[in-house]
């Protein structure tokens, strides 16, 4: 249950006053936009990122991920299946509300109840118990070491101000009239909501009442969503904003050099890979006919080192990024370093491909979204150049995310027969790659839904079950780093790399980057 | 004294091969409360005289000679801005056409009113009074009401009443007339050229009237200039000129002009300026392809029985039937045409004649009546095949011979394409002889068949448009006012032609006109039409010597006086 | 003016001269020859058409030939620049390609695209303004309502709607060969109103005219008609609209394929390229958007200027 | 007139019609808003029972009907992505887009006109040649590429002017809010509406220029020089006004393309417009937000040109006054 800590902090400049009695006002901008502020209404980064300066959970990560008390002040597993949280008391919503241990099971209620895209966050068999005002018990029905590993965006909401607001109900896509919740904000974090205009801007205010001892100077916050990369870059350059992100790869030496504002960069969680259809048994692009090469692990490594990870690591993501041998960012699973990839060999790859019966290669067509990953179309651009290389002729589909999504997930048939994509797990642990990635799944998407490739290996199957209930961390760890290497050894997937994160942040701004992509203000300084 | 004083005027425009002179060396002048007319056909260089006096020749042009002066004092030289002060103020000027030379988006005052304030130091109230004054003068009925009103709401003839009144507004001492009657019918042409002499001597003004038209030169000018290719042939008082012309060309274009007094079989042929076509091989019409036309089943009684012929435009419509509004452009109009015989139409503009040409051709479909060729009743036919065997019969030439020739296809293409259509022959190379030989017989020759339309005059098109008529072997022609767009000499050589095929060819004609005189040499029987009705059906002299109707009376009084010009060359035909 | 007409009458006897002396001798060939601006213009276009046409000859790499290409050439700058590379004259973009011959070949597509939606924009447009303005009547008004709906769709709505139709009528097809068509359709879909519009008018205007009335007069069917009679005099102003379009139509893809419904980055047109450079506009290498935006601006600006003089040249009423 | 009115009506309602089925037609393909309403771990079933509660299972017609029948009531439905219901999200974007589109139109008849004026009075002058050949290059290059340059040059380089957004607005009334009544709001103005504008500025400039040429070749204005009326007179009070007739028309027309348009620009300069809300709502298959953008640009175009025929029936006599 340790993490490797990792801490990305941004400290470049030495920080001059801690106080001033000036009001300090900070710009940034993302390239999304933040939609509702039903903090259960959408499980994306973002969304939950900026909600989580105004919304807090039981538990909250540090600067290096760490989990850390927040609303709960410490918690303990007085049973095996009995977790007891012991809430932190004196803390109000911003409407001025007590915080009670009703809040939570409320929260717990709310957070499960039908339209909630945040449901897994507490299991439905996990009963909530109020043992007093402060304290609350979670019942599980069997051992789950990684209980409150997501608990961090699981953020707790006045059940008072909820109820006389007629918002008990999760907003939901399918509502015809707007939830007070999606539009109004109470939480009891460092930042009031002070407007929100969806799409356009949205204001915060420091909440001077806040339950911990305020590290930030930040009296307001503005935030607009720029979705041009440019005008992004431009504004920051201009010094219009404070910070912006995600910035392209290719303008942090031009921020860099630019007076007044510097490039933050460190590695992101999310792992890019390539997959391929093994299951059906003739490829729908292809002009190989009657099989599916992919079902041949020789195959499968030959286009494994065909890629250049190195060239592409260099000349497309700037060196802003890591090659990856395994599924999972090595800071987020202790045996990460024992993998390591397979050469990067033309030559070999021809032999691979001659000895499967594809001398002269085969044409493909790949699959890849253009607007959801670092240079995701780059990437597949560059794979494609490097296949071509070896004889396999790839015919490049890139696509907005969301015709891309519609057309390789499940809901569109897993219409792909190689494709790029990118995971972060949620709960920073490796369970959640394993059953959502590696297991055999139907060809409705029963089993692991984002398998999308849809190989099946009963050993990965079995393995995960028993990670899932394994207590002790080494053994848990070994059982992990044992399917991973099966994964590896066939290479079921092509791992290619964890991307890095970019933001740009003007001189007279200190704050922390963390590696899971979200941006507190609570780090935030301004000189 | 003279107000105007043109001497050795000379006036090109610079091309790009070659330098075009409009104007060649022209001399004439014009005292105060006279008219001097200024008569030619076109290219004659005689609008371009008005233009340089006013100063307004179209660019490139450029006065390249002579002198002109107003009143002595030369004017042809003064810079840009006052030569703009002389125009209204000492010189007005009055266009051919009244519905385009008005702006549609000012009221009538407004344009009179900066008319005198440009010329005049009035203020805005004595301008308005003055405007009042000025088409009350005119002769506009109501002037205190209609002043108010848009040039869209004025009749043509009421329109040229207004631009008059425009060009009389700062009481100038010289008027240019360019063609003012040619866009209006006879009647009122008459009040037009009536009204122009009044004010002209009432006024004491000096005019200078440019038209085609001998019947305007010798109804109200006291002077003539007869121009030819941009010289000045001929210049003297008008009866002088118009009684005992001297030069050849004022003697044949005189003889040219059609008369309603005396009916000649043939126009004397004009050679003077383009040589008129004649056949170059004479084709014997019994044994040749074109004669065939005469196997037509004979019919008894006349060819062309109309009764009762109604048809009514929709003029807006709606889907509530109550609420549409119609025009009724012909009304119970019947009448015959025999075999072999030419009938002729007449009336003025809108008075629904060439909506029966329509009709009978069958480009419209009337609203009522019927409509016999032969037994055929033409508005009950469905089947396609007897549509076109109908349509191969009857034939049609139209006014216009700018555009009634594709100027896309070739002349041999244009002729050939009844031909092909109607499978009258067989094999390209005999529609090939065919067509040349229609060439040869309409005068134009072999040569013509590879050019484009706009290789050719208007009356060489004329031809080309009779040859692709004949091209189907019609039993019957309808002319629609074949001629009333080209120049009297031209039209005489066209008449000609029409006279002898119809003569060669037994064609039964129906001839639309406007032009009464024109009319009286062409027809055997003439039908009078007014607002969609006929008033009158009469053989030819019986029409011009006894008229029956009260309107052909009023028609016939209204024809500009030809006594004074010259009968020498009508003798001799 | 009538006195030229009388000029042109007494060519009469003379002997007619070839097709190419008269096209040389044209009134249209000498204002063509007097406007430098406009000679200059069909020089370059002709030269750009050229480079385009011939861009896998003259073009030093094939930016389409996956396996010659490589990621380790990404962003070379031109060679007049530091760590330029001889092998690459404009420098390369951030795949490795040549942008020299990316433009080529861009060019190449984006006149391919340009003069195929053209094409069909006009065929289209042409078909329904002869029949709305020869007819008229209902079949007017009801292809004149449908031009209406037309035109407050602008091309990329059009283009969008095209995308997701196709996308959900016949799944998922290959993405560079689709992009094509799916421009094709939206860029002549928005383009045909203006050709109706503009021949209807025209129709209205001819099929009055008397030579139309004559061909009635014989007989000859109404489609016969269109066609032969009044298509060739309503030609004039659809050249004009014609060259117009083609420049539209080059910008309006560019500006579909910033959108990203485009032309895909594995077959680039000049605006996919512009659209791909746009990224590193700020990180100092400005060559991969600022050469395919001046080819575009080049080419565009020529057949512009062309247009222009067909303009002034075809309108009858400056004469 | 009122004939003229409700006839005009009619059709506009026919148009209205039409575009609502195309709009409903295209929308129901464009791709599944599903995925972009959940995250990316939400179960199949889920999906299928989302599916179900918004109705996209039902038989299109019925879905048609119900989108016809509250599009009428200005109840788009709730975007996708807001959870917000589309006309409030429009009632705040509306003001945004329509200043812009303002500026820009202002901006392109503002400039274009006089130089159309002046290169169709002057067709041989040097000045004439530079305006239009100058002016080919607002025609020449696409629109974001223009935005892009104009950033780069004005808001990077020289720091002179923003380079998104529209600066601070004030509320004016319930709901529109202004950008006219700051500096910084006037400031943001500047690149964007220039961006916008230049294309149609371009085109009224050839436009005015083209038809100025064949109405001082007519009749009226020849009479009116011979009249001795001063140039003045006859350029402006004649010419122009007879010139504008057609102009109208299509300035009414380009006053559509501009709000088109704006999409573009509102993406570069980040102008928080619809728009952008509706290239956003492309990308995340907000189907309400599309459809209800459709909507209403058609129903703007619709109005504006209703509006040009009205204005056509004050200009032109011809059409105002019966004929005798």
């Amino acid at each position: 249950m340790k993490h490797r800590s990792l801490l990305l902090a941004a400290a470049l400049f030495a920080a001059g006053a801690g106080t001033s009695a000036q009001a300090e006002t900070l710009k940034y901008a993302f390239q999304g936009t933040l939609n509702a502020l039903d903090p259960y209404s959408l499980n994306e980064t973002f969304t939950l990122s900026s909600l989580g300066n105004t919304y807090e959970g039981l538990t909250r990560r540090g600067a290096d991920l760490a989990i850390e008390p927040a609303l709960a002040e410490s918690w303990e597993i007085v049973e095996p299946n009995r977790w007891r949280f012991h809430l932190r008391k004196g803390v109000k919503f911003h409407n001025g509300n007590d915080f009670t241990a009703e809040d939570v099971a409320f929260s717990v209620d709310r957070v499960r109840s039908e339209g909630s895209d945040l449901s897994t966050r507490v299991g439905a068999d996990v009963k909530v118990e109020i043992v007093d005002d402060h304290t609350v018990d979670f019942v599980l029905t069997g051992p789950n070491p990684i209980l409150n590993y997501e608990w961090d965006t699981f953020y707790m909401m006045d059940k008072d101000w909820t109820t006389e607001n007629n918002a008990v109900k999760v907003t939901s896509a399918s509502d015809t009239t707007p939830n007070y919740a999606s539009l109004q904000a109470n939480g009891t974090g460092p930042f009031k909501i002070l407007s929100h205009e969806a799409g356009v801007k949205t204001v915060y205010e420091k909440n001077d009442g806040w339950w911990d001892e305020a590290k930030h100077n930040i009296d307001t916050v503005e935030f607009t969503p720029i979705g041009s990369d440019a005008t992004r870059v431009a504004a920051l350059l201009s010094g219009e904003l404070d910070m912006v992100y995600p910035i392209p790869v290719q303008d942090i030496k031009r921020i860099n050099d630019n007076a007044g504002t510097v490039a933050l960069t460190g590695p992101e969680l999310r792992t890019i890979f390539l997959g391929m259809d093994q299951m059906r048994d003739e490829l729908l692009y292809s002009d190989v006919k009657g099989k599916n090469p992919f079902k041949d692990a020789k195959v499968r490594q030959a286009v494994y080192q065909a890629i250049d990870i190195e060239a592409i690591k260099k000349k497309v993501m700037r060196d802003l990024a890591t090659p990856s041998a395994i599924m999972i960012s090595p800071f987020l699973f202790s045996k990460g370093s024992e993998f390591e990839r397979y050469p990067y060999d033309p030559e070999g790859a021809k032999k691979l491909l001659a000895n499967a019966g594809y001398a002269d290669g085969f044409s493909v067509g790949m699959d890849c979204p253009n607007d959801r990953y670092v240079n995701d179309e780059a990437i597949c651009q560059a794979v494609a150049s490097m296949l071509a290389k070896v004889g396999v002729k790839i015919d490049l589909n890139a696509q907005p995310k969301a015709k891309y999504f519609a057309k390789v997930l499940a809901s569109g048939g897993f219409d792909t027969s190689f494709y790029l994509l990118g995971w972060t797990p949620g709960s920073l642990d490796s369970w959640n790659v394993l059953s959502n990635l590696m297991n055999c799944r139907d060809e409705a998407g029963k089993g692991s839904p984002f398998n999308l490739g849809g190989f099946c290996d009963a050993k990965i199957d079995s393995l995960t079950k028993e990670v899932l209930v394994e207590i002790d961390p080494d053994k848990r760890d070994g059982l992990i780093a044992e399917a991973y290497k099966i994964s590896h050894d066939n290479a079921y997937y092509i791992p290619l790399h964890q991307q890095g994160l970019a933001w740009g942040v003007a001189d007279n701004i200190d704050l922390v980057q963390r590696a899971d992509n979200q941006f507190k203000f609570r780090f935030v300084t301004k000189n | 004294m003279n107000v105007l004083d043109i001497k050795n005027l000379t006036v090109e425009f610079p091309g790009r091969k070659s330098v075009f002179v409009a104007v060649d060396d022209v001399d004439m002048s014009v005292e105060a409360g006279k008219i001097l007319g200024v008569v030619g056909e076109s290219g004659a260089g005689k609008s371009t005289v008005g233009n340089a006096v006013i100063g307004l020749l179209q660019e490139p042009g450029h006065i390249a000679g002579g002198e002109i002066f107003l009143h002595g004092k030369r004017i042809d030289q003064l810079p840009y801005k006052d030569k703009r002060l002389l125009r209204g103020r000492k010189i007005g000027m009055i266009f051919q056409d009244p519905l385009t030379s008005l702006d549609p988006l000012q009221t009538v005052e407004s344009q009179l009113v900066e008319t005198i304030r440009t010329h005049m130091p009035f203020s805005g109230n004595e301008a308005r009074k003055r405007a009042v004054e000025l088409i009350d003068a005119v002769g506009i009925p109501d002037p205190e009401e209609r002043i108010k009103q848009y040039p869209h709401q004025f009749s043509g003839g009421m329109r040229q009443r207004v631009v008059i009144a425009l060009a009389l507004c700062a009481e100038p001492e010289l008027v240019i007339a360019d063609e003012p009657t040619t866009a209006l019918d006879v009647s009122i042409q008459a009040q037009i050229l009536e009204l122009m002499k009044k004010l002209c001597e009432e006024r004491n003004v000096a005019m200078l009237v440019i038209t085609h038209d001998m019947g305007v030169i010798a109804d109200i000018t006291d002077h003539v200039a007869v121009m030819y290719h941009g010289e000045l042939v001929e210049y003297g008082e008008t009866t002088q000129v118009l009684g005992a012309p001297k030069h050849p060309y004022t003697q044949s274009l005189i003889s040219a002009v059609p008369r309603p007094d005396i009916r000649v079989e043939r126009f004397p042929v004009v050679n003077y300026i383009e040589k008129a076509g004649t056949p170059q091989k004479q084709i014997d019409i019994s044994t040749h392809w074109l004669g065939k036309s005469r196997d037509y089943e004979k019919v008894e009684g006349p060819l062309v029985q109309i009764r009762g012929l109604d048809m009514r435009f929709e003029t807006r419509g709606s889907i509530f039937p109550s609420r549409r509004k119609y025009f009724q452009a012909v009304k119970k109009v019947s009448f015959d045409i025999q075999e072999g015989e030419t009938f002729g139409l007449v009336g003025e503009s809108g008075s629904g004649k060439s909506t029966i040409a329509r009709l009978v051709t069958g480009l419209y479909q009337p609203s009522g009546g019927s409509i016999l060729f032969g037994k055929t009743e033409l508005t009950s036919l469905k089947n396609r095949k007897d549509v076109l065997a109908m349509r191969r019969q009857m034939q049609m030439i139209f006014q216009d011979p700018y555009s009634s020739l594709n100027a896309r296809m070739r002349v041999r293409d244009i002729i050939a394409e009844p031909i092909k259509f109607h499978k009258l022959a067989s094999g390209n190379s005999e529609v090939r002889q065919i067509v040349d030989d229609l060439l040869d017989h309409v005068g134009l020759g072999v040569a013509a068949g590879q050019k484009f339309p706009h290789e050719f005059s208007g009356g060489q098109r004329q031809r080309i448009s009779i040859a692709r008529a004949l091209a189907t072997r019609p039993r019957f022609l309808i002319c629609d006012e074949p001629t009333s767009a080209l120049d009297v000499s031209i039209q005489a050589q066209i008449l000609n032609l029409l006279k002898d095929l119809q003569e060669e060819l037994g064609l039964t004609m129906l001839f639309i006109s406007h032009d009464l005189a024109v009319i009286r040499q062409m027809c055997n029987r003439i039908g009078v039409m007014r607002h969609g009705e006929l008033c009158e059906v009469s053989g030819c002299d019986q029409l011009f010597e006894a008229p029956q109707h009260a309107y052909t009376r009023e028609l016939l009084e209204l024809m500009p006086s030809m006594e004074l010009l010259s009968r020498a060359n009508l003798e001799s035909a | 003016m009538p006195y030229v007409s009388n000029e042109d009458a007494k060519v009469d006897e003379q002997t007619a001269p070839g097709r190419l002396t008269k096209i040389l001798d044209s009134d249209m060939f000498h204002s063509f020859l007097r406007s430098k601006v406009t000679v200059v213009a069909a020089c370059g276009t002709l030269f750009l058409f050229l480079l385009a046409l011939l861009a896998p000859w003259v073009a030093p790499h094939n930016p389409f030939d996956l396996a010659s290409i490589s990621i380790m050439d990404a962003r070379v700058p031109p060679v007049w620049m530091e760590y330029s590379d001889p092998r690459f004259l404009l420098g390369t973009d951030d795949q490795g390609r040549d942008l020299l011959s990316g433009i080529f070949y861009g060019m190449r597509i984006s006149l391919i695209v340009g003069f195929c939606s053209v094409a069909a924009a006009a065929v289209l447009g042409i078909t329904l303004g002869l029949v709305a303005g020869y007819m008229g009547g209902r079949v007017d008004a009801v292809i004149m309502r449908i031009a209406d709906v037309q035109l407050t769709f602008p091309a990329i709505l059009i283009a969008l709607l095209i995308d997701g139709i196709a996308a959900g009528v016949f799944g998922s097809i290959d993405r560079e060969i689709f992009a094509f068509y799916i421009l094709i359709v939206s860029l002549s879909l928005s383009f045909w109103v203006q050709y109706a519009r503009t021949v209807r008018g025209s129709t209205m205007v001819e099929k009055n005219k008397e030579y139309v009335q004559a061909a009635r007069v014989i007989g000859i069917p109404s489609a016969i008609i269109m066609a032969r009679h009044i298509l060739p005099n309503v030609m004039g102003p659809v050249m004009v609209i014609a060259t117009i379009n083609l420049a539209l139509a080059i910008v309006t893809e560019a500006t579909l394929s910033f959108l990203g419904v485009g032309m895909p980055p594995t077959q680039p047109s000049l605006g996919t390229l512009i659209a791909i450079g746009n990224d590193f506009l700020y990180s100092g290498e400005w060559w991969i958007a600022i050469f395919p935006g001046l080819a575009l601006a080049l080419l565009v600006l020529n057949v512009n200027l062309l247009g222009d003089w067909l303009r002034d040249a075809l309108n009858p009423k400056l004469r | 007139m009122i004939g003229f009115a409700t006839r005009r009506l009619l059709q506009a309602m026919i148009v209205m019609l039409v575009v609502a089925l195309l709009a409903f037609t295209m929308f129901r393909f464009v791709g599944d808003p599903v995925n972009q309403m959940v995250g990316i771990e939400t179960s199949i079933e889920e999906r299928e029972a989302l599916r179900e509660r918004l109705g996209l299972n039902d038989p299109i017609p019925v879905q048609f009907f119900r989108f016809v029948t509250q599009a009428a009531q200005f109840n788009f439905g709730t975007s996708y992505q807001f959870r917000q219901p589309v006309s409030d999200l429009f009632a705040k974007r509306i003001p945004a887009t329509l200043e812009l589109s303002f500026t820009s139109a202002l901006f392109a008849l503002v400039v274009g006109i006089p130089m159309g004026i002046y290169a169709g009075l002057n067709r041989e002058s040097a000045v004439s040649k530079l305006f239009l050949s100058v002016s080919l290059i607002g025609i020449s290059l696409p629109t974001f590429f223009i935005g892009i340059l104009l950033i780069f040059l004005f808001s990077v380089t020289l720091q002179w002017l923003p380079s998104f957004g529209r600066g601070e607005v004030v509320p004016v009334g319930s709901w529109w809010t202004t950008g006219f009544l700051t500096v910084s709001g006037l400031k943001a103005l500047i690149l964007p509406s220039i961006t916008l504008g230049l294309y149609q500025m371009t085109l009224i400039m050839r436009l005015i220029r083209a038809e100025m040429l064949e109405v001082i070749r007519t009749d009226y204005i020849k009479f009116a020089r011979a009249r001795g009326l001063p140039d003045r007179l006859v350029n402006f009070r004649h010419a122009l006004k007879n010139t504008l007739v057609p102009v109208i028309t299509i300035t009414g027309l380009q006053l559509g393309a501009i709000i088109a348009f704006a999409t573009i620009t509102e993406t570069v300069f980040q102008w928080p417009g619809m728009g952008l809300m509706f290239l956003q709502a492309v990308q995340n298959v907000d189907i309400p937000i599309m459809s209800a953008y459709l909507l209403l640009t058609a129903f703007l175009f619709v109005a504006i040109n209703f509006i040009v025929d009205i204005l056509y029936f004050f200009i032109d006599p011809r059409l105002r006054v019966g004929r005798p």
